[in-house]
């Protein structure tokens, strides 16, 4: 199998290529032959991952060609499939292909399905580049291509004017991120003389205290552009623009999860730096409540379980932050949460689906009737999330929690916040659309989806019921431990048994709140004004956007304005805010290009007398 | 008058063989012009085009057999062969044969964009006749006999000996020689466009005007520096700096005016002004040509000055490259967000990429000090160059093919929607496109890496970081052409891409396959720049 | 500091020269205006009549003083060559008629192309 | 006698050329601007030969001499095209390649 692993991203990648090529022509089958090669890749992933488990060897290699190589500096294009990719490479595939199956029938009528399942076919490949290959600079080449897919597909529907926006805004953000990936790539180059993971990991431990923080930090930078961490998150929300198998593909299976994979994968730099460790921590600890406090406000059901997206990376980089004790417990969250994101993302299509396409849930209700599968689906889920006992997520967050008490008690505390408001915005959320009384618009006839796009559904609602249960006797430890190193034992400061119990409280509390919020009182169908400071924050993503524009994109304006004199209201955000000051000085400086020839022909003469003066004053000085 | 007594003269040797491939160049241009002379009209383009092609294979087939041929010089340092030719004239080293071989080749490619004749229904994108006025019956007539300048050829081949001789030039009165046998032609060739007829003229003076310009502010330097050193020759220079005789006044002037001549033609902010008017002004096959193999020459020039003549008083120039590498990233990167020609915008792209190469140029990572395992400045701008040439001229050639009833549309407007039209030909700007943004898997990201790591090496790594940022503001305007092709619909009829002949045609494929394979297995290309080796002295 | 005094001072001295001079003609001297010196070339002559539609344009005067300056200017290098005649031997001889040949070479593309009748 | 005086006259033509090729608007006068510059070049060869005692810059003088012939003639060239068809030799009027 070790030699043909290259076939598992080959496959993806291929197809994409003819439905690109291929155009009108691929129209009739085009879909199809796209929804299979995940699947294809699939299989062949239970192979590899069977053998790896069967086999005595910690990992496959295949080496398929020497990228960059002068004399004995070696880049190497090497796959790499250990433990770790193994998991990552199941996750991309299977929820990968489940999301593919059901686009099928949610894009039916889209007349441009077919390049749409082309790029999501790139998507895939370009993700499972990122998790199989053995050094960092071919990780930065699936990263940079995971940024250019999901530049596409969140643009998909570019007739809309906020889709491009969102694209453009999601793209710039993650280019923030690659740069620092970039930068540490050509740090850890300097240092070490190689990028591939083993070379580092041999050099780390000689590497002086400074490199290895810069190193953390600026993997962190990149990390935080695609998992959407504070500060670089403000893409995520708008990313809800695409087309909702877009979203659940970027929240369950690939991108977002990126960023934990670079941690987990970069522990042996993280264990060299205790402040880088911190940072992520932190950065973990900010994220997981920002994202919730803004779940709890959102009308919009995508946006809402955006928030929630965020928060529960939020958790991941919590666990990768705290070292060896956590690694396991943040990929194992991850798979979990995999399935139950997705689970939920598609459910949200369904039931957009039967809406008319209208997100708010202030105008849906009482659908848990009209649409059994997807409420019993959903509601999996919804238990998943918040972790009920016996679900998913029950065993991966209280994991989490436990392993968070370890290292610090603030951060375990914000954990187990983090879980009761949890627990409430999601079932707010469930009240909203399912429970509560009708408060459908006018003509919404809601249906139950067609079998095509409920079968994933329930395949995936299964999954978010006992995907739990890898880790009975430990299993994903056990598995991981060959890759990120042996757990420990670390004496948490409570009993975990006590953890478990106060998790299980705040859980109570949380909705128990919600309940007494929107279960017993009639839901308003338009947003009520008069809600305490809290809500009116979280409702504008905590002001994170008004935050870049008080802080990054005010002064950027100014600037522009200073440069340009062109209207400026449309502008929103840092990024904008950015793209219009370059733009703008752009547009300014390029008049200096006058196009008479005696100007050019002046700051030529300039210039050389700058020169020269340059030369005098270095000598000088 | 005994002072200039000249002493007795000996004959000088001139070893034929090691320039042989720049005799040939010359004698084809010269038997090119007996050809306009006495060859019947209709016969010319034929025998032109084959004879400039022929030339250029036996040109690079000598070429390839004299740097088989030549031995490790011994007076040279590190892992530099070849030797100092033509009485201290012109030297024969590795870097030298490397780049005569790469322009030979870019130039094969770019004379087959030059003799293209199906894009124009049977005529070659030249004027039938420059004299005659445009729009007028004198021209329309000459169209209509189907009179062509096929002159381009020779003029061409001038132009790539030129280069040749540029590269390679040992003291400062060739490389001048040089600089001008390659600018006059180019000069010329700009103002021969069968369309647009005014913007072409126009390119043309202010190309001409503006280089003539830094060609004698160019000169001026040269006698400030002779008159430091005495001597025109590359290793006296050196060794005036080394022994520090002479008025260092006089060094720093000529230093600056030359490196005002060279950072000219390698189009460097702020001596970047007639960049974008030339390139939107100039046939398309001609800026394919110029952006490819100009860069090339100019920039082997540049690094053989300054590392050679001028590398005693490397602390003196540094920090000035590195102020010029930044304004050149930013001018070159910024102004081309807002740029709406797509001629005008490649124009920019080249000026931002002449920025990130002055950053291993000042990086100045060479010598003995180069790790084993690593490549020098030289090696990497080498390289950048060779993958940076082949997309340019590719996306230059798929430009000739987007036209209108107007001949190209370069409007970007125009380009909306290209990939529903031709996903092929949109397919192949969008690689070019992105390998200029420098994407993994294309040539674009294995040179600006080599590039980068050669500056941070050679500890120029704040310019690396600023190259970096740069290069995400470039990558945006980019790829905005690229969601432009594919992801908007057509304005009006929208663009017409028009079938080309095999010659264009093999132009796009070349240089697509070029950037892929230079993007996976760059190996080859880099080992062949390393034994390229150093520069001998 | 003081090496470098005299560079300094001589680019001061050279531009303020060049500004005075540019500065001082068009301040002192006469503005007499006629058709001629506003005409397009400086050079005194009056410049061709065109024919209307933009036909051919007689150029007689550039392309012949094209020809004169180049062919003049190849007579340079036959002084130096000339001087030092004697002592090179057939290797002078060889040379020089390399460079005739390929001035020769201008020469009969001027010839062929009618560069040289003047009607 | 010292080369000094010859340099400061050089350093003088060079100047005036430049200068003249900023504020002249005829091309063709833009051009003598440039060829004077060129020729403030072969002065200060010539007078740097004398300085130095070796013959190399008055060669270069030749070679700069030549050039500067072939340069008159591509550019008259040009000049006299873009005066044909624009009716005006003026380098302000060509500006239409801008921004």
């Amino acid at each position: 199998m070790s030699h043909l692993l290259y076939l598992i991203i080959l496959i993806p990648a291929a197809s994409s290529a003819v439905l690109f090529v291929g155009g009108r022509l691929t129209d009739s089958w085009g879909h199809l032959m796209g929804a299979a090669a995940p699947l294809v890749s699939f299989v062949l992933g239970l192979i590899a991952f069977f053998q790896l488990r069967g086999g005595s060897a910690p990992s496959l290699h295949q080496h398929l060609w020497t990228w960059i190589g002068v004399n004995s500096f070696q880049v190497n294009f090497d796959l790499l499939f250990d433990p770790l990719s193994a998991l990552f490479v199941l996750l991309i595939t299977g929820v990968g292909g489940i999301i593919h199956v059901y686009s099928v029938g949610y894009m039916e009528h889209d007349e441009r399905r077919r390049r749409f399942f082309a790029q999501l076919n790139l998507f895939v490949a370009a993700m499972l580049t990122l998790v199989m290959t053995s050094n960092y600079l071919a990780v930065f080449l699936g990263w940079e291509g995971v940024g250019l897919a999901s530049y596409l597909l969140i643009g998909f529907w570019q007739q809309r004017d906020s889709a491009a926006v969102a694209a453009k805004k999601a793209f710039i953000v993650n280019r923030v991120g690659d740069m620092g990936m970039a930068l540490a790539i050509m740090l850890m180059f300097h240092a070490f003389g190689t990028m591939s993971f083993a070379g580092v990991s041999r050099g780390m431990p000689h590497a002086s205290g400074a490199t290895a923080t810069a190193l953390g930090l600026l993997l962190l930078l990149g990390a935080c552009g695609k998992s959407a961490q504070v500060p670089l998150q403000s893409w995520l929300l708008d990313a809800m623009e695409g087309p909702t198998p877009v979203s659940a593909l970027i929240h369950a299976a690939t991108m977002v999860t990126a960023g934990v994979y670079l941690v987990v994968r970069s522990h042996f730099i993280y264990a060299q730096s205790g402040a880088a460790q911190t940072a992520v921590i932190v950065v973990g600890v900010v994220t997981l409540l920002w994202g919730a406090i803004i779940g709890c406000a959102k009308d919009d059901i995508k946006k809402a379980l955006a928030g929630s997206t965020m928060s529960q990376i939020g958790y991941m980089m919590l666990a990768a932050g705290i070292g060896p004790a956590g690694y396991a417990f943040a990929i194992f969250h991850l798979l979990t949460h995999g399935f139950f994101k997705a689970n939920m993302f598609l459910g949200a299509g369904s039931v957009m689906h039967g809406m008319n396409d209208d997100v708010n849930m202030r105008r849906y209700g009482g659908l848990a009737r009209i649409m059994p599968v997807t409420f019993v689906t959903f509601a999996c889920g919804y238990l998943a999330i918040i972790g009920f006992p016996g679900f998913a997520g029950f065993w991966s967050k209280d994991r989490i929690i436990e392993a968070a008490f370890t290292s610090s008690v603030v951060a375990g505390a914000g954990a187990m916040i983090g879980a009761a408001i949890t627990a409430f915005y999601m079932t707010r959320l469930m009240i909203m659309t399912f429970t509560s009384d009708r408060r459908w618009a006018q003509g919404v006839h809601p249906h139950e989806s067609k079998p095509v796009m409920t079968i994933p559904l329930i395949v995936l609602a299964i999954c978010s019921v006992f995907g739990g249960f890898l880790t009975l006797n430990g299993w994903i430890v056990n598995w991981l431990t060959p890759v990120v190193g042996p757990q420990g034992h670390h004496e948490a400061p409570l009993a975990s048994w006590l953890i478990t119990v106060l998790v299980l409280v705040m859980l109570a509390i949380g909705i128990g709140l919600a309940y007494l919020f929107f279960g017993r009182r009639r839901i308003p169908e338009e947003q009520p004004q008069r809600v305490s400071p809290v809500t009116r924050a979280a409702r504008a993503d905590l002001y994170g956007d008004a935050f870049n524009e008080a802080v990054l994109m005010r002064p950027g304006q100014y600037l522009t304005r200073a440069l340009v004199f062109i209207d400026l209201r449309r502008i929103d955000g840092i990024v904008n805010g950015l793209a219009a000051l370059v733009g703008g000085t752009s547009g300014r400086v390029r008049r200096w290009q006058t196009g008479f020839v005696r100007t050019y022909a002046l700051s030529m003469l300039g210039g050389s007398a700058l020169i020269v003066l340059a030369l005098l004053a270095v000598r000088l000085g | 008058m005994t002072l200039l007594a000249a002493p007795a003269f000996q004959a000088p040797n001139l070893a034929y063989g090691r320039l042989s491939p720049l005799l040939i160049i010359f004698g084809v241009a010269l038997v090119g012009v007996v050809v306009e002379a006495f060859a019947p009209r209709e016969l010319r383009y034929q025998i032109q085009s084959l004879l400039a092609l022929a030339g250029l294979v036996v040109a690079f087939i000598s070429d390839v057999l004299v740097a088989s041929s030549s031995p490790f010089s011994s007076s040279a340092g590190t892992g530099a062969f070849g030797g100092i030719e033509a009485q201290g004239a012109i030297a024969v080293d590795g870097p030298a044969m490397f780049v005569w071989g790469i322009l030979l080749v870019m130039t094969l490619v770019s004379v087959l964009l030059v003799a293209e004749r199906r894009l124009e229904g049977g005529l070659t994108a030249f004027a039938g006749q420059a004299s005659a006025l445009p729009g007028t019956e004198a021209e329309r007539e000459a169209s209509a006999r189907g009179i062509e300048h096929t002159e381009v050829f020779p003029l061409v081949m001038f132009a790539v000996g030129g280069m040749m001789l540029f590269a390679s030039a040992n003291d400062f009165l060739t490389m001048f020689v040089g600089l001008e046998v390659f600018s006059l032609p180019l000069y010329l060739l700009c103002g021969l466009a069968r369309r647009r007829r005014l913007i072409s003229q126009e390119a043309a003076m202010k190309y001409f005007l503006l280089g003539a310009f830094s060609s004698a502010i160019f000169v001026y330097g040269i006698a400030m520096v002779y008159g430091f050193a005495g001597s025109f020759t590359f290793a006296d220079v050196d060794n005036a700096i080394s022994s520090r005789v002479g008025a260092d006044g006089l060094l720093l002037l000529g230093m600056g005016l030359m490196g005002v001549g060279l950072l000219f033609k390698v189009s460097a902010a702020p001596f970047h002004s007639w960049t974008p008017d030339v390139y939107q002004g100039a046939p398309t096959a001609i800026t394919a040509f110029m952006s490819a193999c100009t860069k090339l020459a100019a920039f082997a020039a540049l690094l053989r000055v300054f590392y050679v003549a001028l590398g005693g008083a490397r602390w003196d120039w540094q920090p000035v490259v590195w102020i010029v590498a930044i304004i050149t990233m930013a001018v070159g990167s910024v102004i081309a967000i807002t740029q709406t020609d797509i001629k005008r915008l490649l124009a920019y792209s080249t000026i931002a990429h002449t920025g990130f190469l002055l950053t291993a140029f000042a990086g100045a990572y060479q010598g003995t000090i180069v790790l084993t395992n690593q490549v020098s400045s030289l090696q990497a701008v080498l390289f950048y160059l060779v993958a940076y040439g082949f997309s340019s001229i590719g996306a230059f050639a798929v430009v000739t093919m987007v036209r209108d009833s107007s001949g190209e549309a370069t409007h970007l407007s125009r380009w909306a929607g290209l990939g529903k039209e031709s996903p092929v030909v949109a397919g192949a700007m969008a690689l070019f496109l992105l390998s200029f943004a420098g994407i993994p898997l294309t040539s674009g990201f294995t040179s600006k890496w080599a590039v980068f790591t050669a500056a941070w090496e050679g500890g120029a790594w704040p310019l690396v970081i600023v190259a970096v940022v740069m290069s995400l503001v470039a990558a945006f305007f980019y790829i905005r052409i690229i969601v432009l092709m594919f992801f908007s619909d057509p304005v009006g009829e929208g663009p017409t891409v028009v079938l080309p002949s095999m010659l264009t045609s093999a132009v796009v494929t070349v240089g697509a396959a070029v950037t892929i394979l230079l993007g996976v297995v760059p190996q080859p290309v880099l080992e062949l720049a390393r034994h390229a080796g150093e520069f001998v002295r | 500091m003081n090496l470098y005094l005299p560079i300094v001072f001589l680019g001061i001295l050279a531009a303020a020269f060049a500004v005075f001079s540019v500065v001082a003609s068009s301040m002192l001297g006469p503005r007499r205006y006629n058709r001629a010196k506003l005409d397009s070339y400086e050079c005194g002559i009056q410049p061709t009549p065109q024919p209307v539609g933009g036909g051919r344009f007689p150029v007689k005067y550039y392309i012949t003083a094209m020809m004169f300056i180049v062919f003049d200017i190849e007579i340079i290098f036959l002084y130096p060559w000339a001087v030092y005649f004697d002592s090179m031997k057939t290797f002078g001889l060889i040379e020089m008629v390399l460079f005739i040949a390929t001035v020769f070479v201008a020469y009969a593309y001027v010839w062929r192309r009618g560069g040289l009748e003047w009607e | 006698m010292s080369p000094t005086p010859f340099l400061v006259l050089s350093a003088l033509l060079f100047s005036i050329g430049a200068i003249g090729v900023l504020v002249r608007r005829n091309a063709i006068v833009v051009f003598m601007c440039i060829e004077l510059m060129l020729n403030a070049g072969n002065l200060a060869f010539v007078s740097f030969a004398r300085q130095v005692g070796n013959l190399d810059g008055q060669v270069a003088a030749f070679f700069v001499m030549v050039v500067a012939a072939a340069e008159v003639v591509v550019g008259l060239a040009i000049i006299v095209t873009i005066y044909r068809t624009r009716r005006s030799a003026s380098v302000d009027d060509a500006s239409l390649l801008k921004y």
